[in-house]
């Protein structure tokens, strides 16, 4: 357990009946952080959540919170507080009520409960609504009273399951600002369930990726992004072109690996695999480069015909078809100049350039 | 808090939680308790005898002597009808007293839940009519297993205004005449009911009939079924129809006639050329009595048995008692008006069908069931 | 919805509802004109006006106290069977429990079991265990028979409201008691009540049961019944029923009347 | 260092038992419930069974294992005839109570805003006087000079009073379904008044009728109210014996009637018992048929 662990989860699996919803779960979560658990449905990663609220215990394993091990403490002896995915504001209580609930043992007297639940309704802008009755509140208002209610018990942390999957894409967005704005100011750590990776790279400092019950990678946002460590990683997070190849050779700083689309691929190496190795070669859309001339060296670069395009406003993607490769390779394009018109010529010859950096190199399995 | 308060804080949504719970605990305490201070109200103490008897029959004017001598009633059970308490007995529930009918007291013999009475212990012994102690199937080995108190008939009560033809002809064929069809009721039960079937179909003793007679008597259960009204479960119903003119007529016991024609309803209890029904009804001492409160249970017996409350039933029921004394002490023009037709109850009763036990009672009642069931 | 209505301008469900409430109270209204009728028969012409029923009524000890027990045993039975009704309810919808199902059935089987059968089988297993009969041997029966109808209608409530609201009640730092009591408790309240009025009422009318396992306290239905061997004491009978009857709505009338002089007590709880 | 066997070490197991399984949770829940239960119906239960195979003998039980009864049943014509006539009473009761209740359940749950408890006790105050007061003042409608028959007869309709209103099947449904009024309404009202109104408004967002919205929204979503309401309707009139005989006629009886008259006048316990086995299994087979029927119905629908 390192130092400065706010949880800890050591060793943590849970089963419902022959389903292994989480399995040898061991990983901590830094005090502070907004850490995020990213995965598709039914990957465990509510389940995870759940255990830490204390609605579901591990069948083996152990979490500590804040060094205390958990597993003889009932949800409401726990200092954590939930952000419910459908928000759970009860129905028979006002915003008012439903702030204060939890605020039942706090000691403040009634004046001072009232000041407080007055500054978290600024918190959360929602000024005036107090009296508000739970169905007289729009989806993004209940997401804030739940934030609300949770928040005023200043829990140690903070757990939110799935909280903007029921939001439109705007007001989500609008969301994903402000939570990320609340969590520094108020140095809370926030455990955050999403099936989404876009939220989950832009708010989280460091993402845990499951799947099937088992945690594949934890790592900042940006490192998931550049350098994933499995294809399962590579493919969740964003979109990947993925080329099979064999390592043919390795220097101090450099690896090649001979592929049969792209030919022979350079990469600095930063992850070890043996002569001979098979492995897959990555490489993001946005990375590739095209050019409609041929270019003056042929490595580092692959020729290629043009194929459909998708305009998305502030990029386009286009899908490139290459010799020997049944599916069509996936560019993406920032629309800098609006010269989409240029490239989105069907069978246009265009050669795609990338660099050395741009390649990731995962085992194959 | 009183309970103005209570309500004005539970409406105004002021009462805490805790004080809610308190209110609430207090009021499961006081209904608790209830039960147990109602009891004593009632005053019966677990030194008396408990009497399972009618609703009717435990009224204390029934009683008189022994609440003279013990300060208060005994205690009761009430049962609507003798198979259920016959039931209820068999199943477990103990009782000192009851006071069933003559025809089941064979059944209960040979159940084993009745005891021999000795007759020495009981004052009024000797005043009870002398045809009343020796019906059979209450006395086994020359010991009395029954004290005959009330009597009464079964037969017709129906409406001379609407049926005239009967008036001079009063016959149980009243209940097969198929111009009255729809207007006609039953007693819903064997004593009262399939006996009646039986002596109309003509067995010569319908309660021991042959396979022939019961063939018979099944016959003209369904001949009548068809004219049935409905079959009565309590004497309200048939009275309550024969007041509203929705029957014609049906059978019932002889208080009824006395209680409608009171009323200034247009009624006539028949006495049928094929005889009527007479029923005595009286106690029995359980086998599994409390020994403790044996004196009290002869006590209470022979309290029912005094003068005093043979001219109460009399009057007021309308029933004949098993007292002979009681009748001399009734107004004959009283005793009329009631439907006895003489002051010496033996005359009464020597011209009546004595209701005794009836053989093979589950077949009759099979028999029955199968007829209302259409079959 | 349409809720602003005028009400001389009813739509069909009003109108429904009117002609409703006219199916369910218009034989019941016959009780009281009928024990204020002079005679001792129930049937038209009426006879004429008298109180001497509800004299009869009041000067009839037995046929009072039987209501008392009636209305203590409704009482407590509606409680009891509500409580365990919404615990059972709640642990067969909350939680994933082997053996659910047949549990659940076992619990309904009073409902199928004939009465009789169950008030002589209670009657034998007491006698067997030496437990007088007395009131509260009827109550322990009539709980055995409200419990499945309390639990079936807290079933349906619960099944669908969402756990969520629970859960957040534990987060927010409440035990499981408090949970309850401010959250299930709130949000099942119209289950609650509806349990509360069909087991009281369940309780109060039950008669087989009452008679099998009762010794020498009656309740009202045993008496009525047994005292339907005399017509003259049907009319007292028929001024008590029209006294309930009036009785309750006079309490029903008040408890509004003190609600609405009240503040708004539960404008989002649904009841 | 095992601490497992210390009194606070075997509490501290026992609570981790507690919060870990939801098994132990539920089945504590339920303790109290299931107790009673165990205490009050394992026996009558033992009861049923075992006297349903014994033979009755004047007084006397033959204690000897015998399937003589459940012969019977199939053998004679009566049991299996009313049993069904029973069904088929107590299924037209269920049907009618369920339609005629749920409107008005839909009106409270929808249509009253402020006073709702009111409207529910409103409903159930009839059903505080006793059912066999309830009954006679049926009579008094139905009877011969009832309130029918003399309204009739006043507006001159009628010179002869209509028999066929009472003492009959059809009296015996309108009476029941009198009866079960509350029974019916109260499920159904508790499983309207949960269905969250946003969804209504969804429906009619998006385009239907109100109808439609009814048939797609409501009526599934109210559906475990209307099963609750079907079976406490249905259930306990299938064995009820007092309103047959007080309403139904001569030929009233249902199968109820029969196991009384065994328990009482009949004398045949073993064969009251074998008859309400029977009764048990059949209704218990159609509650199952049903639940699947809904079952299934819920399934499409959702």
């Amino acid at each position: 357990m390192e130092h400065d662990a706010i949880i800890s989860f050591q060793n943590v699996s849970k089963h419902f009946g022959k389903v292994k919803a989480v399995d040898h779960a061991s990983f901590d979560i830094q005090r502070g952080e907004f850490f995020s658990l990213l995965g598709p449905s039914g990957c465990g990663k509510t389940t995870l959540l759940r255990m830490v609220a204390g609605f579901e215990m591990p069948s083996s394993g152990e979490i500590f919170l804040d060094g205390q091990p958990m597993s003889v403490s009932p949800p409401n002896r726990r200092p954590v507080n939930m952000v419910f995915q459908n928000y759970a504001i009860f129905p028979h209580l006002d915003v008012r009520g439903n702030i204060a609930f939890g605020m039942r043992k706090s000691g403040l007297s009634k004046g001072d409960l009232n000041k407080r639940i007055d500054e978290v309704l600024e918190l959360i802008k929602l000024p005036g609504y107090g009296s508000r009755g739970a169905d007289e509140l729009s989806g993004g208002q209940r997401q804030r009273v739940a934030l609300a209610r949770a928040l005023i018990k200043q829990p140690k942390v903070l757990l939110l399951d799935e909280p903007l999957g029921a939001l439109d894409k705007k007001l989500r967005e609008q969301m994903q600002i402000e939570l990320r704005q609340l969590q520094q100011q108020l140095g809370i750590t926030f455990l955050f369930v999403t099936h989404d990776q876009e939220e989950a790279l832009t708010l989280s400092d460091r993402i845990a990726v499951m799947s099937e019950g088992q945690v594949l990678e934890i790592a900042a946002p940006s490192q998931l992004y550049e350098s994933p460590s499995s294809r399962f990683v590579a493919d969740f997070i964003g979109t990947m072109n993925f080329f099979e190849g064999t390592v043919t050779a390795i220097t101090a700083n450099n690896m090649t690996i001979a592929t049969q689309v792209l030919g022979e691929v350079r990469t600095t190496c930063e992850e070890s695999f043996p002569l001979g190795a098979e492995v897959w070669v990555a490489i993001r859309p946005e990375k590739f480069r095209p050019e409609f001339t041929s270019p003056a060296r042929d490595i580092d670069s692959i020729e290629g015909r043009m194929g459909p395009s998708a305009y998305l406003g502030d990029r386009s993607h286009f899908y490139v078809h290459i010799a020997n490769r049944d599916d069509p390779v996936l560019v993406a394009l920032q629309n800098l100049e609006g010269s989409v018109h240029q490239l989105s010529r069907p069978d246009q010859p265009v050669w795609l350039r990338w660099s050395e950096d741009a390649v990731v190199v995962l085992a194959k399995d | 808090m009183n309970k103005d308060q209570l309500t004005e804080k539970l409406a105004t949504g002021k009462m805490s939680r805790r004080q809610f719970n308190k209110a609430l605990a207090s009021l499961g305490a006081t209904m608790v308790m209830m039960p147990m201070g109602s009891r004593m109200a009632l005053g019966a103490s677990g030194d008396h005898p408990t009497v399972f008897t009618w609703e009717g029959w435990e009224i204390p004017e029934l009683h008189g002597d022994y609440i003279a001598k013990h300060g208060e009633s005994p205690n009761f059970a009430i049962f609507a009808d003798e198979e259920e308490a016959f039931a209820k007995m068999r199943a477990g529930f103990k009782v000192d007293i009851t006071q069933p009918c003559t025809y089941k007291i064979p059944m209960w013999y040979d159940a084993g839940i009745i005891e021999p009475i000795d007759t020495s212990r009981l004052s009024n012994w000797s005043d009870i009519t002398p045809s009343l102690k020796t019906i059979p199937g209450t006395v086994y080995g020359g010991k009395q297993y029954f004290i005959p108190t009330d009597w009464g008939q079964t037969s017709v009560l129906y409406r001379p205004d609407l049926a005239p033809e009967y008036v001079d002809n009063e016959s149980w064929g009243i209940l097969w005449d198929p111009k009255y069809k729809g207007r006609l009721s039953m007693s819903d039960s064997l004593v009262d009911g399939v006996m009646v079937a039986a002596i109309y179909s003509g067995a010569e003793n319908p309660f021991d009939m042959t396979d022939a007679e019961m063939a018979k008597t099944r016959a003209a259960l369904k001949e009548q079924l068809p004219l049935i009204r409905f079959y009565w479960d309590s004497p309200t119903e048939v009275e309550q129809a024969l007041a509203s003119g929705e029957l014609v007529a049906g059978t019932t016991w002889n208080d009824s006639y006395a209680t409608m024609k009171s009323e200034g309803h247009n009624v006539a209890y028949m006495s049928p050329k094929e005889g009527a029904m007479t029923w005595v009804c009286g106690f029995c001492i359980m086998t599994d009595h409390d020994p403790a409160k044996i004196d009290k249970i002869y006590d209470y017996i022979d309290a029912y048995m005094s003068v005093e409350t043979g001219v109460y039933e009399i009057t007021e029921y309308g029933y004949g008692h098993g007292n002979a004394k009681a009748f001399e002490q009734v107004d004959p023009e009283v005793l009329a008006d009631l439907g006895f037709t003489s002051s010496n109850p033996d005359d009464m009763l020597g011209s009546g069908i004595f209701q005794v036990a009836m053989t093979n009672e589950a077949a009759l009642q099979e028999m029955f069931d199968e007829v209302k069931a259409g079959y | 919805m349409n809720t602003n209505r005028p009400w001389w301008r009813p739509d069909g469900f009003y109108i429904y509802a009117v002609l409703y409430l006219i199916f369910i109270y218009l034989p019941v209204l016959f009780l009281p004109v009928f024990s204020f009728n002079n005679s001792k028969y129930i049937a038209f012409p009426l006879k004429g006006f008298t109180l001497k029923w509800y004299e009869a009524m009041i000067n009839n000890p037995p046929m009072l106290n039987a209501l008392m027990n009636s209305i203590k045993i409704g009482l407590i039975v509606a409680i009891l069977s509500t409580i365990f009704g919404l615990l059972a309810a709640k642990a067969v919808t909350r939680y994933r429990m082997p053996g659910r199902a047949p549990v659940v059935g076992f619990i309904m089987i009073p409902l199928v079991i004939p009465e009789i059968i169950l008030g002589i089988s209670l009657l034998i297993l007491l006698s067997l265990a030496d437990i007088p009969l007395s009131l509260l041997t009827v109550g322990f029966a009539h709980l055995l028979l409200c419990v499945p109808f309390s639990m079936l209608v807290l079933v349906s409530r619960m099944e669908g409201f969402d756990k969520s609201m629970e859960e957040a009640g534990l987060d927010l730092g409440e035990n499981a008691w408090m949970t309850f009591w401010r959250v299930t408790f709130p949000i099942v309240l119209p289950g609650i009540i509806a349990s509360l009025l069909l087991t009281f009422t369940i309780s109060f009318d039950e008669f087989v049961l009452a008679f099998f396992l009762s010794s020498i306290e009656q309740t009202l239905p045993v008496y009525i019944w047994s005292s339907l061997r005399f017509p003259s004491k049907l009319p007292p009978t028929l001024a008590l029923g029209a006294a309930i009857f009036m009785a309750s709505f006079i309490v029903v009338t008040f408890a509004e009347w003190i609600r609405r002089r009240g503040v708004r007590l539960d404008s989002t709880s649904g009841i | 260092m095992n601490n497992a066997v210390t009194p606070s070490g075997i509490r501290l197991e026992l609570r981790k038992l507690f919060l870990k399984s939801e098994p132990v949770r539920g089945y504590t829940l339920l303790s109290p419930t299931l107790l009673a239960m165990i205490l009050g119906l394992a026996m009558p239960l033992v009861v049923l069974f075992t006297l349903s195979f014994w033979l009755q003998e004047y007084l006397d039980f033959i204690r000897t294992f015998s399937l003589a009864n459940y012969v019977e049943f199939f053998q004679k014509p009566i049991y299996v005839k009313l049993l069904l006539k029973s069904i088929r009473i107590s299924g037209m009761v269920t049907i009618a109570t369920v339609l005629l209740a749920y409107p008005m359940a839909y009106f409270i749950a929808f249509r009253v805003k402020s006073n709702k408890l009111i409207w529910l006790i409103l409903i159930t105050v009839p059903f505080w006087t006793s059912y066999l007061l309830r009954v006679f003042a049926w009579k008094i409608m139905l009877g011969y000079n009832g309130v029918i028959n003399s309204g009739l007869k006043s507006l001159g309709f009628l010179t002869e009073p209509l028999a066929f209103l009472l003492y009959n099947p059809t009296s015996v449904v309108i009476t029941l379904a009198h009866a079960w009024a509350a029974f019916a309404i109260l499920p159904i009202y508790v499983s309207l008044e949960k269905i969250d109104r946003s969804l209504l408004e969804a429906g009619r967002d998006l385009g239907e009728n109100a109808w439609m919205t009814f048939l797609r929204v409501t009526l599934p979503l109210s559906l475990p109210g209307v099963i609750a309401a079907s079976l406490l309707v249905f259930i306990p009139t299938v064995g009820d014996y007092v309103t047959p005989s007080l309403v139904g006629g001569p030929r009233g009886i249902m199968i109820g009637n029969i196991i009384q008259s065994m328990f009482g006048q009949s004398q045949n316990w073993p064969m009251g018992a074998a008859i309400s086995v029977m009764l048990m299994f059949t209704v218990a087979a159609m509650i199952g048929l049903f639940l699947w029927g809904t079952h299934s119905y819920r399934k499409r629908v959702a």
